[in-house]
């Protein structure tokens, strides 16, 4: 069930490198939110832009009624939501979207492809796997960034348990390369992979390829605008491969039907 | 408590907000945020005949107090409206307004004949602001011949309420308001969004490549309240106002203006209950100034001085 | 450093950064800001024959990014303007475009004659948005054929540039863009501003005296943007760009869609410093994106796709 | 000199009722800036609008380099205003328009008359005089409101030592009536007067006619819409009787020949 609620920030940290997490008081959508739903966010402050912003969830605690999100601050939006203070109100719609469900096949190795600010919603379904029982050695999170102080979320993965690879563009941490070639690498290595990929669009074009090409199932979480989330506007529209209709494609919402999809069906 | 019932010509709303068209799908996605019920009226996407795919992406960007959008007519088409969107709809004690959309006035006409006297069908919304050859690639309802030409299409295939929904991006909007009438329309929808458009200047290219888009929101709130009291001085129709609109303020200014219901687009992104607050809005606004009914401040501006 | 010239047809500008008219009177009050000479041209409020009053009060409100206006042309009259404002205005190393209205055509000419051959008068920009009995009360401008007799009328009596200061609130403006060009405009202004209102609920008056009044600021841009690129592509004439430029990146936005220069107007409220910061700006952007001359971005947008 | 600068503030103080006093760091502005000049305001925050606000000056320190301006937040402008906080900055384009001059005759009796946040530039004036020699006792600050809590600059008054009488609307606070109805007393009871007035405009004009009818001279700050400020836009003109104009009147610009002028020229 989707809520629309003004929340009450309760902390809100600067994580360096203009990554911001902040946690808020929400408890009709920590209770049902999925990994890799998200939130459509407006703020009256600063710079507060009119259409309201997307935003995965990165962690819940429905006991305690809270969720976090983290966030890069980049543009008028998100530059005007890290001058937010603790106390003050930003209002939520969610949670939205559908959301990253495990793979059922037994014995499977779960990668989870984060890049960048990808990361939110791949801790969240890390940390929901291992508390639905999955041992949380079936679960390999490749975790990417163009340098190590944009690693989102390290520490964070570390803490559930599961294996940990790092990839760096300049090789200031973990790997030097992408989470591609990571991801290359150790479909090489195993048998049974799943793939949950979330980051850049150029990086989940490259990991959609390989594991299509690899015959791995791989799912994708895309970045498009969002002017409703809600799926009336039909402002973020992708096309998914359908060879039943004359041209080809359907045209889906990527807020509604999305945002995440079958690689395999997705058209770049 | 007010009277907060108003009509549109034979169209009669149990209250005077209704949602925009394009902005509220056809209704469903709203069903964890408020009973449907609450509205005065629900205008859905257009309809077409066939279905359509609309414009590509990009489609829309934010510019300041406003979005353009150019969709396109992306929609299921005539059928699979009947088939699937309408039964929905039909379940709610609201007025359902159905936004029709073509190229052609044949099109317009199947609309029509079709959607007259299906169930839950309350009103057509005639939208006259696609492009058209005939008018160098402008919208139909530039042309006042042209306008009246569609409308009494229309008219001709329909006993259903009939609301002629106007562009604002013409010289004499009074005189297309006016054609409009003359050939049948029961009331007039005004503004659609203003043309506009936008470029990144890192990459040199337009954001929304259809080039052209519509501008929507609070930043055009201002021109669409002119047109509707220009219209109201000129037009011996009810209008149905909208632009810009995101609160009871803004709602009561256009009934001020002119409007006897006002229409709510772009501020169901921004808050998705807008609509029911603005209903509410507008009871409290009557009580407070000690109106009885809506009626009384529909078209009630003074000059300043 | 780049080449930031730049001309309207014979009118050479050392920067694309000109004030519109209207919003930085006749230049004086800004010297505490900064020195006159750093911009590529200064057009002043308009000038009528006569002396006017303009409108009652109110004339101004704000409303969502941007403001309505509806001064009138209130100014002191071509003959203290040359006596009292243009021997101020002379001894800046600027280009002086001086706005005149009117609403009649003779007296069009007779600015444009009284204008031409005075010291420190660098063109004329005429200010064709006057609302005029001929146009059923609407502009002047929004006539194609009204739009040709004024434009040519001046250049009969003028051999200064001259720039068509058209307004944005017609159906077609690439025909009047057209039409004042056939008529021997050498560039054209692009936009005056949208015609609009805004109404107190409290009150229940319109809080502008005039009722109608002029829409400008950030919430115009989308619409100003589509304009400029829209005559661009169908007149032969170089465009001076203007509505809701508040930075640098608007301008350049501006030239991308095809405008050789552009002027800032309600910007010069908002921040007194904006439009020398707009050159400072463009020079940057220039120059980051390794491009020799403001000639290589103007109309060089792109498709999105 | 008019300067146009971005202010740091230094401390904002909430003097309960709405009213707010915001003390800023603008050396140049501080150090030009005379009783009834003003400031056009700007500020990116919750909630700001578009266009500047004009607010006077009500204290300066040109030593520090500081200037304090007293508002009421009643608009979107001032209520997002008074959420800046300490450190925050602010837009200032200052100083405006003219100022109140005191009266140069000898002995005359100097009355300021305040009404709401009309206060300001009165403290200001009053300030001013006594720093430049003026006795306290020769002038009078007669500060109204609506009632006691609305009462502006009270304090601030006293203690530059003038004599301070006040009225408010509900007998709250000193007299009960309006500043018209003290300073007519005030006027029937002393010899040659002049009068400073400042506040909502059908209080300026009770205390201009009141003014006029007595032939004393009065000096009134008025409030319009400010677009501009600069004297540029036209948006703020008033209407000055002049018999030598076929309509009876030049029109002026309130925000620079203004917005001090003389009660007898104004038409209302
Ligand atoms: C389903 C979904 C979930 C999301 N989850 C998160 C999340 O958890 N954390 C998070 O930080 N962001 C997330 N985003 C993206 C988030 O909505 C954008 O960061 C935000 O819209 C852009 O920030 P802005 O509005 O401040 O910038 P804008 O004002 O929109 O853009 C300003 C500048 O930022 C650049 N920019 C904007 N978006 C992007 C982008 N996607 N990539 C690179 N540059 C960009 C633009 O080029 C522009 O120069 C998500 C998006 C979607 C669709
Ligand atoms: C020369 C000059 C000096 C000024 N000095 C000060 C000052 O020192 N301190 C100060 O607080 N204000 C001062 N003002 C007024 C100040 O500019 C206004 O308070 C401000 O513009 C209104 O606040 P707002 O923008 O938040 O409200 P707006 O958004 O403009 O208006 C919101 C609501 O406030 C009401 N409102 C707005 N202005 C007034 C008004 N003048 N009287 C009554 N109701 C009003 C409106 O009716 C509306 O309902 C001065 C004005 C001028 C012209
Ligand atoms: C995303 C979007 C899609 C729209 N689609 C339609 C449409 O299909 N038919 C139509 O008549 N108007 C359409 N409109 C116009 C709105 O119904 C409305 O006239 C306009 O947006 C102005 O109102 P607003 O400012 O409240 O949004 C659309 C507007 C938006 C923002
Ligand atoms: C207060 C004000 C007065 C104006 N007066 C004139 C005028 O006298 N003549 C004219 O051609 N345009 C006038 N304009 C229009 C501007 O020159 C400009 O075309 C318009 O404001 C759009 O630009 P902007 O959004 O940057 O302000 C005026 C605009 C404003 C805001
Ligand atoms: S964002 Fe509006 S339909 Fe997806
Ligand atoms: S406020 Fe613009 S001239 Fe006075």
């Amino acid at each position: 069930m989707r809520h629309s609620l003004t929340a009450s920030i309760l902390s809100h940290r600067d994580l360096g490198d203009a990554q911001f997490e902040m946690t808020v008081l929400a408890p009709a959508i920590a209770r049902d939110a999925r990994p890799g739903q998200f939130l459509q966010a407006l703020y009256v402050g600063a710079g507060s832009p009119l259409m309201r912003r997307p935003f995965s969830v990165f962690r819940t605690d429905p006991e305690a009624g809270t969720l976090a999100i983290v966030y890069v601050a980049r543009g008028a939006f998100t530059i005007g939501m890290s001058a937010l203070r603790v106390g003050a109100s930003i209002s939520l719609v969610g949670p939205l979207g559908n959301s990253f469900e495990p793979d059922p096949r037994p014995d499977v190795r779960h990668m989870l492809v984060a890049g960048g600010v990808g990361a939110p919603p791949l801790y969240f379904l890390a940390r929901e796997m291992v508390a639905a029982g999955h041992a949380p050695e079936s679960i390999c999170v490749i975790n990417g960034a163009r340098s190590r102080d944009l690693l989102v979320a390290g520490a964070d993965f570390a803490a559930v348990g599961v294996t940990l690879r790092e990839t760096t563009d300049d090789g200031s941490a973990g790997r030097r390369g992408t989470v591609a070639d990571e991801l290359s690498d150790q479909i090489a290595a195993s048998g049974g992979c799943a793939v949950y990929a979330c980051g850049p669009t150029p990086m989940l074009r490259a990991v959609a390829s390989l594991c299509v090409e690899a015959g791995v199932s791989c799912r994708v979480s895309l970045e498009t605008v969002m002017p409703c989330g809600l799926g009336v506007c039909m402002g973020c529209i992708i096309k998914l491969r359908n060879d039943a209709e004359p041209e080809g494609y359907t045209l889906v919402r990527s807020c509604h039907e999305g945002p995440i999809f079958d690689a395999a069906e997705v058209i770049w | 408590m007010p009277d907060l019932t108003t009509s549109l010509g034979p169209l009669r709303l149990k209250n005077p907000v209704v949602t925009a068209s394009g902005t509220f799908g056809f209704g469903s996605e709203w069903a964890d945020f408020y009973d449907l019920s609450r509205l005065g009226g629900l205008t859905t996407k257009a309809v077409t005949v066939l279905p359509r795919r609309g414009n590509p992406m990009p489609r829309t960007t934010e510019t300041a107090s406003g979005m353009l959008n150019a969709i396109g007519l992306q929609n299921p088409g005539l059928e699979a409206f009947l088939a699937e969107k309408l039964p929905y709809l039909r379940q709610f004690d609201t007025a359902i307004i159905v936004n029709i959309a073509a190229d052609r006035i044949e099109d317009f006409v199947t609309l029509a004949e079709r959607l007259d006297g299906q169930a839950g069908v309350a009103a057509l919304e005639v939208n006259v602001s696609c492009p058209n050859q005939a008018c160098g690639g402008l919208e139909f309802g530039v042309d006042p011949a042209l306008t009246a030409q569609v409308i009494g299409a229309v008219r001709a295939a329909t006993t259903l309420p009939m609301i002629a929904k106007l562009t604002p991006n013409v010289t004499r909007i009074a005189d297309i308001a006016r054609s409009a009438v003359d050939a049948g329309a029961d009331a007039l929808s005004l503004v659609n969004t203003y043309v506009g458009t936008a470029i990144d200047t890192r990459t040199r290219k337009f954001k929304i490549a259809n080039r052209q888009a519509g501008l929507s929101g609070p930043c055009i709130k201002p021109l669409a309240l002119l047109a509707v009291w220009r219209v109201a001085q000129a037009a011996k129709a009810p209008i149905l106002g909208m632009g810009g609109i995101m609160n009871a303020t803004d709602a009561v200014e256009f009934m001020l203006a002119g409007a006897s219901a006002v229409a709510i687009g772009t501020a169901n992104f921004v808050n998705p209950m807008a609509a029911v607050e603005i209903v509410d809005g507008i009871e409290q606004y009557l009580s407070q100034t000690g109106a009885a009914s809506v009626q009384e401040i529909i078209g009630a501006v003074q000059p300043a001085l």
